[in-house]
């Protein structure tokens, strides 16, 4: 209803394989990163800040990381919480040990760091496939877990074992530690989304990306064009857990503050940003952020609706979220199996050819 | 060889092979409903928590959602002293098998044909409204289960042998021994178990057999609901009734990595071989490393096995075609 | 701009004015192709750079100025230039319908003895080779695309690309000659030569000069104020007359850039894609579009097909005056615009038609409910009249001055006149030279003060000045009382009514006119379907009162119409008949092209005739059929005749 | 392997001209368990040449295509591609050499479109890394716009402009044939593997087919192994036949003479017809 398309042709493969090639989305999107960018960050306080954009930003980033591994490579991956702790306990070391290093230098060595961890991980997946591979996948999340747990050095030997992000700056500005602004982390957070996204889109369109998709959908056949599956898969390991160690990062430098890895780090984390994904739609970079809001923003909704405005006892609103969770997800599994991003798509296809049906 | 001769082991070796026959029984639970359904059903746990938290409830007389209700003003809990526990098995059976239809109604069917993948999936989103549900019906306290099963040190064996062996242990290993010999032999000799075995290779087979899907779903379903209460009765009768014990699902997955997902004698050796490694590892590599192993090593055992036999313990060679 | 005495501000010929353009918009888009996937573009600079590569090429082969070079393949741009470049050498092109058989194609290269052939592909290389022996003048085949050519005799064949790697070779050694040929050209110089396709007789090759092309071009290009950012597509057949103007005469006379589909079948959407917005179609094309439009609406939600219908009809209201800037209430402005963001815009966005600016439909009479629903759209469609030997434009439709039944006023630069037998003729610059080596031809049609006959009867409406074209000359008759009978144009209105297949006028020299009918058996049996109305034939579906009562309805709304005319009232209906049986080209009726045999069916059915001209209410009569595999044998119906009410000039008045 | 060279003809019965052997097959014997898929074949494939290999179901046709690109290799035997003699790799790295195959059942990435499909064929022509396809703008970008080019040529020259973006496991099978051939020729290949190409198609697709299969060979002078069923299409493109049976050679000729040989009429068109 919306496009206007007729006239809108492209000359060349750059435009034909732009990110948004209807001229209208291009200009909505910029639009709206424009708001998210100059707009937003005047009218935020901390409650929008640690309730709504830094998890939506940082599960974001573990889901579109998690995307790319299972979504685009088809690799079922249940070790997000442990890459996640991975992550956030590299920060903390290089936090700790190199106090004059910048927050984004120590952010993405703690996102390579993860990646090895990852490709290490990842290992088993050439010869274990489906089920066999996501409940190995287990195996990191409670190794890394335990490691966490009984290896002092990581957490530099404190006595609650506990890790607590000291303060740190990204270019003078402070991200991290208790005096932070809320601007502040939300920007370096929404950018780090922002570059990361990008990343993310540049692979999957691209030759890597393809590889990945060719092994996903028919290893065999992807094996005799020329892609070596071991390159493929661990470049998919590493690439993934580099996204999701870089939100393990930010998660604890950044948002927490303070972690404990039983809780923080717990499998439900994993299964949370696997819900995402699948929510959102399995091999979509937006279905990834689609996904993340979904299931960060759920929760906030339940507890102001059931807690604040019907004074329902916590408990049973905790135990109403539980299920409406759960039914929610199985409603969307049997409704759209491939995210509410295909509902997006079948909308936007509709919109393209209004009035008409097909 | 000292360590052959040392006490410790033996007591190990028995409380690891008593422990390896409890994730036998769970592990059995998903290898039913995987080889019927090609499902892989991750709600396991959580059905053995709702069953042993429906059983409790049922043996103290709770009114269910009785938490819920004081919402609404009516201020209620019990409704007298509860039933028998043999009567309260027997409801919390009914309760069981009326689930499985529930489950297989209202998620299944509609999710038939789907990819492996989203049908995990749902389980998971299963797993969360069981939770959610159990809860809200009986409370999220810790709650005693207490059967009649005996408990305590077994004199017979610490007088003879010098070992400590806990009766309940004992008792639990007999009756999943049980379970598992009867399921086996359901499985392989009667016709409706040679019909669920035929619906995991082929629907059309199943039903050319007489039996609708639907109709084995459920019989499957239930019967892992069943097992699931016994898992649940045993487990919560040692370590009482609370949310940890849907964990036990995460104990039985390293089981079928090594047995392979639809071994029924997978599950059982697998369950055994990885309950024995673990207590063994944590007695004595466990010190060394800071203890509290039995969380992953199963997972690692599982795991550098596959690497070299990725078709698992009894699984054939797998030869791809092109 | 500089004003000079000389009317094409010294660009007179096409070459020069591609000089031109490459000069003044040198990096605007002046080709595009859909080729590869995305649209390749070729700007003005670029296309002089190719067609210059060609032109040496061909001079470099031999060709002679004057000499004819057939062009044969679908529109690309590459064929495009060749047209350029055969003039820049002083060769005139010659473009064949791509769709021609073998034998056509001989005849016209035979006719104009081409000595090159520029071809698009394989398909046309294999149908000149097939005829060549025929073709003792051709000398050299140059093919575009290479495909499936690899072993073929390459001794007189060549590949496009090789032609211009020559030319490019051979540049600096012939700018003198290149230069010298350019120079020897002036506005009486052939531009062109354009075969009709003719109804009768052989094709006739119209020759047009470049005064001719240009005085068209500039006129039609400045009454529709085209600009050269104007885009339009390309994808008519290069060898009629209007691709010829479009794209070749007003694209290099304005600038403006000329777009070629991927492929026939891909049409509708690349046509999506460039939204043209200058846009030419035969009513055929817009016919098709809304039968689509109308098919896919069948399917939609219950939602969007009210809302659709409810649009609609506010459109039809109110649309076309909008359109011509009359006055219109401003709630019902306003309920248009809501129409307008709602159905029309996406509307004409998913045709690929909302940039366009101007529209043109032209070739046959188009059915004033599709000419209508188009503009009420908002689309600027209009009429032109116009024929090869006049450089395609005679009459053209001015902005808001749109009207379904006339063409249009005439074009500037263009004098018309009507003949004693109502027959049109004009006179114009752009008026064609003569028929290639065909005086006779010539002479018949363009008297010695230039006046060319079109052979259509029309008039000249006195308060509009508009042309209204009624038939062809030779089947315009009087009836008795000396009144115009315009059996084709009574039949075409009545055709445009999706239940009727065919219907047949008589009146010639009688006092008045009746009609013979043939129901579409799809669209009724549709009806009768949705209606649970049972049939087991034609003949009885033809009969069924609710049917004849629908026929009839039709043809005295034609009645209604007619009398609202001065000219035409005499030609109203009185007395119809629905045939029994379809007319069939197998039983000689019809011409294989679906053509009413009138001078057969007057015979075959005389009785027919002679009962619609009698008292009687029914009639009964018995014919003789062929039957697909030949056989024969015969049908025999009782008939009823209706009488149809007619507007006498008295009613008209109250 | 002297034999071979022997009787090797320089020109094919469709007026095709040959060059050296691109790959012999010598002494390839395959066991799967007990079971022998190929015993003790020998046969070669001459540059430009369309060469096809028949036999009835089971005949170890399929075997035979999986040892040439390396899904399977040989107990016994050597295979030797461009005048060398190759070690035992994987499927990829036999890509890398220039081999390119299609599937009797159609193995196309079904998520993915007709584009992306055919531009993974590019992969062992595209050789920039990770970081540069993390920033894409530069070096990554024009390798793959050079790429699309490419591709786009294939897809001209498959007639697939209309459903160039549609995700492929929507298309009708006749043209996810099409699709699947475009892949492997996206590779440019030295060696065209096609694994019944024509099955399940009906006339027309056929011929389309064996069309799009001589003009490959035409165009780009495309060296081709086929396995086919229908013996029209084999009399119809193939220069030489290898007949197989039961995983033994029962034949290796044109194919006029392939219809004469006595063996073969016994095994092969004998089983085809009962």
């Amino acid at each position: 209803m919306f496009y206007r398309e007729a006239g809108d042709f492209k000359t060349s493969y750059k435009s034909d394989q732009e990110t948004f090639p209807l001229k209208l989305d291009k200009v909505l999107f910029w639009i709206a990163m424009a708001i998210a960018a100059f707009v937003v960050p005047f009218f935020l306080n901390e409650y929008w800040e640690k309730a709504i954009f830094l998890p939506f930003f940082i599960y974001a980033l573990a889901a579109i990381g998690l995307n790319i591994l299972t979504g685009y490579c088809g690799q079922v991956s249940l070790g997000t919480g442990g890459f996640m702790a991975v992550g956030a306990y590299a920060s903390f070391k290089l936090m700790t040990g190199f106090p004059a290093l910048d927050m984004f230098v120590v952010i993405m060595i703690a996102g390579l760091i993860t990646a090895g961890v990852g490709v290490l991980f990842g290992l088993p997946s050439l010869r274990i496939k489906g089920f066999y591979l996501a409940v190995a996948t287990l195996a990191s999340q409670f190794f890394l877990v335990w490691l966490f747990n009984k290896w002092e050095w990581t957490y530099n030997y404190s006595a609650t074992g506990q890790i607590n992000s000291p303060q740190r700056d990204f270019l003078g500005i402070v991200v991290t530690g208790p005096y932070t602004k809320p601007w502040a982390t939300y920007l370096f957070c929404l950018g780090f989304l922002f570059l990361f996204a990008w990343i993310a889109r540049n692979l999957v369109r691209g030759r890597i990306g393809r590889s990945w998709m060719a092994i996903r959908d028919m290893d065999i056949a992807a094996e005799i064009i020329g892609v070596n599956p071991l390159m493929a898969k661990m470049s998919a390991f590493a690439i993934s857990s580099f996204f999701v160690g870089v939100a393990g990062a930010l998660y604890f430098a950044v948002w927490l503050g303070a972690a404990e890895p039983t809780e923080a780090f717990s499998i439900d984390q994993s299964f949370d940003v696997l819900f995402m994904i699948i929510i959102g739609g399995l091999g979509s970079i937006l279905g990834s952020l689609i996904g993340a809001a979904f299931i960060v923003l759920l929760p906030v909704l339940f507890k102001n609706v059931f807690v604040g405005i019907l004074g329902i006892p916590t408990d049973i609103a905790e135990f109403s979220q539980i299920i409406l969770v759960g039914a929610l997800i199985v409603f969307f599994l049997i409704k759209e199996p491939h995210g509410i991003v295909a509902y997006w798509r079948t909308l936007k296809g509709k919109l393209r050819l209004w009035p008409f049906p097909y | 060889m000292f360590f052959l001769l040392d006490p410790f082991f033996y007591e190990i070796v028995i409380s690891g092979l008593l422990a390896g026959v409890m994730y036998a029984l769970v592990a059995l639970g998903f290898v039913l409903i995987f080889k019927a359904s090609g499902i892989f059903n991750f709600a396991q746990g959580v059905l053995a928590l709702f069953a042993a938290l429906t059983l409790v409830g049922f043996q103290t007389g709770q009114i269910p959602f009785a938490h819920l209700l004081s919402v609404f003003g009516f201020h209620v809990s019990h409704w007298g002293s509860g039933f028998p526990t043999i009567i309260a098995l027997l409801f919390s059976l009914l309760v069981m098998i009326g689930l499985a239809w529930l489950i297989v109604q209202i998620v299944l069917k509609p999710l038939v044909n789907q990819e492996g993948i989203i049908l995990f999936m749902a389980t998971i989103g299963l797993a969360y409204v069981l939770e959610g549900v159990g809860d809200l019906m009986w409370g999220a306290n810790v709650k005693e289960l207490n059967v009649g099963l005996p408990e305590g040190p077994s004199e017979f064996i610490l007088d003879t042998t010098d070992m400590f062996i806990d009766k309940l242990e004992i008792s639990a290993a007999v009756v999943a021994i049980i379970l598992v010999t009867v399921l086996t032999l359901f499985s392989a000799y009667t016709k409706m178990g040679r019909a669920l075995r035929a619906v995991a290779d082929d629907h059309q087979a199943a039903l050319s057999v007489g039996i609708s899907l639907e109709t084995i779903w459920w019989i499957v379903w239930s019967v892992s609901g069943i097992v699931a209460l016994v898992a649940g009765v045993m487990w919560g009768a040692k370590s009482g009734v609370q949310f940890s014990l849907s964990l036990i699902a995460l104990k039985a997955l390293p089981v079928l990595m090594l047995g392979g997902f639809t071994s029924i004698p997978g599950a059982i050796i697998g369950g055994l071989i990885i309950g024995l490694g673990e207590k063994l590892f944590e007695f004595y590599i466990g010190p060394m490393i800071g203890g509290a192993t039995e969380n992953w090593f199963a997972y690692m055992l599982a795991l550098i096995f596959l690497l070299f036999r990725p078709q698992g313990l009894f699984g054939e060679k797998i030869i791809e075609r092109v | 701009m500089e004003k000079t005495s000389e009317p094409f501000n010294g660009y007179y010929t096409i070459p020069k004015l591609l000089e031109r353009n490459a000069d003044i918009y040198s990096t605007y888009p002046a080709y595009r192709e859909k080729e590869y996937g995305i649209w390749q573009t070729w700007t003005w600079a670029q296309s002089l750079e190719e067609v210059t590569a060609l032109a040496n090429g061909l001079i470099a082969m031999g060709l002679k100025e004057g000499e004819n070079v057939a062009i044969v393949g679908r529109n690309r741009p590459a064929l495009y230039w060749s047209f350029i470049a055969a003039q820049m050498v002083g060769a005139v092109p010659v473009p064949v319908y791509n769709d021609a058989v073998g034998d056509e194609i001989a005849y016209v290269l035979e006719h104009c003895s081409a000595k090159f052939a520029i071809v698009g592909d394989q398909e046309q290389c294999d149908k000149l080779l097939e005829i060549k022996d025929k073709l003792p003048a051709l000398t050299e085949i140059i093919y575009l695309d290479p495909r499936g050519l690899r072993k073929y005799d390459h001794s007189n064949l060549h590949a496009y690309k090789d032609v211009q790697k020559i030319g490019r070779e051979n540049a600096q050694s012939q700018i003198e000659t290149l230069d010298k040929r350019l120079n020897n050209q002036t506005e009486n110089t052939t531009c062109v030569m354009l075969y009709t396709s003719g109804t009768t007789g052989k094709p006739k090759g119209v020759v047009l000069t470049y005064k001719n092309v240009l005085s068209a071009s500039k006129a039609a290009s400045e009454f529709d104020n085209l600009k050269h950012t104007d885009e339009i597509l390309a994808y008519l057949p290069m060898a009629w007359v209007g691709d010829f103007i479009f794209a070749n005469g007003q694209a290099l006379w304005v600038g403006f850039c000329v777009n070629c589909p991927e492929s026939p079948e891909t049409m509708q959407g690349d046509l999506k894609e460039i939204g043209p917005t200058y846009f030419f179609s035969p009513p055929r094309i817009f016919e098709t579009m809304l039968t689509t439009i109308t098919i896919r609406m069948e399917d939609a939600s219950n939602l969007k097909k009210k809302l659709f219908s409810f649009f609609m009809s506010h459109a039809k209201k109110v649309g076309n005056d909008i359109l011509d800037g009359k006055n219109v209430g401003i709630a019902d402005r306003i309920k248009y615009a809501v129409g307008d963001f709602l159905i029309y815009k996406p509307l004409k966005n998913s045709l690929g038609l909302s940039r366009v600016r101007v529209g043109y439909t032209a070739g046959e009479a188009i059915g004033p409910e599709i000419f209508d629903f188009y503009r009420s759209l908002g689309i600027n469609l209009k009429q032109l009249y116009g024929q090869t030997e006049a450089g395609v434009f005679v009459t053209l439709q001015p902005d808001k001055e749109v009207r379904a039944d006339t063409v249009g006023v005439a074009c500037p630069g263009v004098e018309l006149k009507i003949g004693e037998s109502g027959e049109v003729f004009y006179r114009s610059d752009s008026s064609f030279e003569c028929y290639y080596k065909n005086p006779e031809g010539t002479a018949s049609t363009k008297d010695k003060d230039g006046w060319v006959a079109t052979g259509d009867a029309g008039f000249i409406e006195e308060d509009s000045g508009h042309l209204r074209i009624i038939d062809r000359a030779k089947d315009v008759g009087k009836m008795a009382d000396g009144s115009l009978f315009a059996p084709k144009y009574v039949e075409n209105k009545l055709k445009f009514y999706p239940n009727i297949l065919e219907a047949v006028i008589f009146g010639n020299n009688k006092s008045h006119s009746c009609a013979f009918i043939n129901i579409d058996l799809a669209a009724v049996g549709n009806w009768a379907e949705r209606n649970n109305i049972s049939y087991s034939s034609y003949q009885e579906l033809a009969g069924h009162p609710d049917v004849v009562r629908q026929i009839q309805d039709h043809i005295e709304e034609v009645n209604i119409s007619l009398s609202s005319d001065a000219m035409l009232s005499g030609c109203q209906i009185h007395r119809f008949l629905i045939l029994h049986k379809e007319l069939d080209a197998d039983d000689g009726e019809m011409t294989r092209t679906r053509k009413v045999r009138r001078r057969i069916i007057e015979d075959k059915y005389s009785d027919l005739i002679e009962a619609l001209y009698s008292n009687k209410t029914q009639v009964s009569t018995e014919t003789e059929v062929t039957y697909e595999d030949g056989r024969k044998g015969s049908i025999s119906a009782t008939l009823e005749l209706r009488d149809a009410e007619v507007v006498t000039e008295k009613v008209k008045a109250a | 392997m002297n034999e071979v060279n022997e009787t090797q003809p320089t020109e094919s019965v469709h007026g095709r001209t040959f060059g050296a052997p691109i790959m012999e097959m010598k002494n390839i014997t395959m066991r799967f368990g007990g079971v022998i898929a190929i015993q003790d074949i020998s046969f070669d494939i001459l540059e430009g040449e369309i060469r096809a290999i028949i036999g009835p179901n089971g005949a170890g046709k399929s075997s035979m295509l999986n040892v040439i690109n390396g899904f399977y290799h040989p107990q016994e035997g050597e295979i030797w591609f461009g005048g060398k003699k190759r070690s035992p790799m994987k499927p990829y790295q036999i890509a890398y050499q220039g081999i390119a195959r299609t599937f009797q059942n159609i193995a196309l990435f079904k998520g993915m479109s007709t584009l992306d499909n055919i531009m993974t064929g590019r992969f062992t022509h595209m050789k920039k890394g990770i970081v540069s396809q993390a920033i894409w703008k530069g070096a990554a970008e024009k390798e793959e716009y050079e790429n699309r080019e490419i591709v786009e040529k294939v897809i001209d020259f498959l007639e697939i402009q209309s459903i160039r973006k549609t995700e492929v496991g929507k298309l009708p099978y006749g043209l996810q044939k099409r699709v699947e051939l475009g892949r492997a020729l996206a590779a440019e290949p030295k060696l065209l593997l096609l694994d019944e190409p024509m099955a399940g198609m009906n006339v027309e697709e056929k011929e389309d087919m064996s069309r799009f299969i001589l003009d490959v060979n035409d165009e780009f002078g495309t060296t081709v192994a086929l396995i086919e069923h229908d013996m029209g299409v084999v009399m119809d493109i193939a220069d030489r036949v290898v007949v197989m049976d039961y995983g033994k050679k029962i034949g290796d000729d044109t194919p006029e003479n392939i219809l004469k040989n006595q063996a073969v009429i016994d095994a092969y068109l004998g089983v085809a017809h009962e």
